[in-house]
């Protein structure tokens, strides 16, 4: 019997170098991959193209997520929908020292979803005639203006979910979802962590959110920190 | 009594505009003053773009779930008969029209119903899903103060303000006045307390349609 | 509390027209809305436009699911990708009495997802450079073949879940899901049929396959034949 | 013995090809006998379009259920560790290129790997999930008799077929041999016990690079 287990999130990213492109599930602190992006951290590997919804999150006066990766310079361009979301971003970005790519939200998930569906490319109407769509192509179908978006692919997908199996199925909590399953079907290379990893057979097949041929490879999270009392 | 409406009276006149059934996305910040005001023989299906149809209020203290959260990142709770789903499936619901009304912020809205919310010129901007729901949500109700904190009109004849869509607003309710975006231009349809139609006409830098006398 | 729930099929198809365009879910027998179907034939609408995986089931020397509304000439045109699953609709074809859009299985679903998604349309490689790609815009992205599809929407779709609750939220068996799920976001009235209707609150809202916004009407079906020994 | 593999041998030919743990696609008919030639020491994932990921074999008499079929709407079973999914999730699968493999059957394949296996010219034609198979899957190998019943080639300097996609075959298992499509030509690869070379030549229409003798 296969498995696609591994034993921890440092073994888990061992290939990931330096100059990768890689997506990070999570909304906010939701469903993030938090031991992966330990994992990175420690690791030290530099230059990332970072895709994910937020650079990160902020709570009070201290911030979790990606901002220790942006906050310790090892981020060269961040591609997501909200970049506010922390203060180490905005400094990094005021500086000079990180590229933006501005993506709405409904535009960074659905280009993702191409990527993993092989959509070459497609149109919507959403930020037609704003700054986002300098420089794309539009189109008038059916009387209104839409325009043209690429798919987004990465190197690597980190994500995150409440349980999952050794053949890579996964399972989300709550909002927890959010980013999660789109990235899974988007990258070379998708790197799962669970809070609970259990044997094939016991998830219902019925309810299984991200099937097991979007993973390659899954663990049992380290450490969840809950952030909120 | 200070002339005009405070937030709480706002969110309840934007709660007005909820039908029975209504699936309704609410915007960050005042906006979400909205859950707390649904009378409960009404169902209401709260949309946050972040995965959930049927967003109960705020989560209680001591009952956050870091997995459980709303638009603007707050623990909250969801109602029976509420369903989880991923980022894709949810701006699926935005864009394709199949939420009945979203409730938003915005720094201006124009005579044609443009709407800015999203960045001011100078700022690091951030987009979320402002742009999403603006181009795919059938009915957009903003809620706003009436001018800037120095006094600017919010409600303008062509937006200065990067736009976040055009022509996709129906309803302004500000704290002087509910105003309804029409074919013709801005009417104006409600006065707060206190509030005049020359005191709205003065505070606005866009023309404005009052309605016949009765 | 608010209920989309009618009494039987007859009553939740009461505004469905001659001229109508409707989606049906299903693939072969599977997922199929049989009470739904069999109420359009009682109720002898007409002049449909049909839009399904295929034209109804062959089983031995009978012919279920859509095939009598093709049988009774109800139905103008059908757009599917299996139409050769019924000898009716093949003599039907031949005869000139039923023009058929023939639609890669995989560009079907897409289509009708972009329709409920918002999306002005999409390239896919599927069928490029073959007869199925004739009057199709055509480009080249990262150096490979695409072909431009439209979203494809109706006026009704007729889905089949296992189980649903009077929000509209449906839940799926086996495969029998199938099309059903992109159907019933793609149409102006979604009328779904269950097997088991329960209140609100009954099923795991993590495992809710259409969430209930895209639901218009919801039934119990009146009988659920089962065909297999 | 005759010469050359019969259906089942030819199957089991085919099964070779799945490696441990990969996600495999069967077309309908011959390619369903892959289904019983996995040894047990291997786990492979069948994918059936209309989606389930991880099918079983056929289902057993008087357990057939009519939700639970495969792509050629045959009753099937699941293994533990399966997944049901929708049409478009299923799809993306085969279009996104995460299906490892796909074992089709073939009216004929060019010399440069060109697919033609739904339509003849005349028949009504139904096209099903053999083009986004085509279009998407890594690597696809063609389960066929080398010629039609009444002897003309299938496999073909050019289709006289209508096409189902380009360039996308990967592997050629007939009754006869094993064909590997390779950049510079189609590659006699092995010959079926009692089946020469020249049985081959003569059976194809298009032309071989035959392997070096050992």
């Amino acid at each position: 019997m296969i498995t696609k287990a591994f034993g921890g999130s440092l073994g888990a990213i061992h290939d990931v170098g330096d100059g990768a492109i890689i997506m990070f599930g999570g909304f906010g602190l939701a469903g993030i991959p938090q031991n992966l992006i330990r994992a990175l951290y420690e690791k030290g590997t530099k230059d990332l193209t970072v895709i994910s919804n937020n650079p990160g999150s902020r709570l009070g006066d201290s911030e979790y997520g990606l901002a220790p990766l942006f906050q310790a310079g090892r981020v060269k361009k961040y591609i997501g929908s909200y970049p506010t979301a922390t203060r180490s971003f905005k400094t990094l970005y005021e500086a000079g020292k990180v590229e933006l790519e501005l993506v709405p939200q409904g535009t960074l998930a659905e280009r993702i979803r191409a990527k993993g569906a092989g959509i070459g490319g497609f149109y919507v109407r959403t930020g037609a005639g704003t700054p986002l769509a300098e420089g794309k192509e539009s189109r008038i179908i059916n009387g209104e203006q839409y325009i043209f978006e690429m798919p987004l692919g990465a190197d690597f997908a980190f994500v995150k979910a409440y349980r999952g199996d050794t053949y890579g199925n996964l399972v989300y909590r709550y909002t927890g979802a959010n980013f999660n399953p789109a990235m899974a079907m988007a990258a070379g290379v998708t790197i799962a962590e669970v809070e609970e990893l259990v044997e094939p057979g016991v998830l219902d097949p019925h309810a299984i959110h991200t099937p097991g041929i979007f993973v390659h490879r899954i663990l049992k999270g380290e450490r969840y920190d809950r952030w909120y009392e | 009594m200070t002339a005009g409406m405070n937030e709480q009276e706002m969110a309840l006149r934007a709660a007005a505009e909820i039908r029975d059934g209504d699936c309704v996305n609410l915007g960050i910040g005042m906006p979400t003053m909205v859950l707390d005001c649904i009378p409960p023989d009404k169902t209401v299906f709260f949309h946050t773009e972040n995965g959930l149809l049927g967003m109960g209020g705020f989560a209680p203290q001591g009952t956050a779930h870091p997995d459980l959260v709303d638009a603007g990142k707050q623990p909250v709770t969801y109602i029976r008969g509420a369903s989880f789903f991923a980022s894709d499936l949810s701006f699926a619901m935005l864009r394709g029209g199949h939420i009945d009304l979203a409730i938003m912020g915005a720094y201006q809205v124009s005579e044609k119903g443009d709407l800015a919310n999203w960045t001011a010129p100078g700022m690091l901007p951030s987009i979320g899903g402002a742009m999403d729901i603006a181009a795919g949500v059938k009915r957009i109700v903003v809620l706003m103060s009436h001018t800037t904190r120095d006094g600017q009109p919010k409600i303008v004849r062509q937006l200065s303000y990067p736009p976040t869509g055009f022509a996709c607003v129906s309803l302004i309710i500000t704290n002087l006045c509910v105003i309804e975006v029409t074919h013709t231009g801005l009417l104006l349809k409600e006065l707060a307390h206190g509030v005049s139609a020359g005191d709205v006409i003065k505070n606005t830098g866009a023309g404005l349609i009052l309605p016949e006398k009765s």
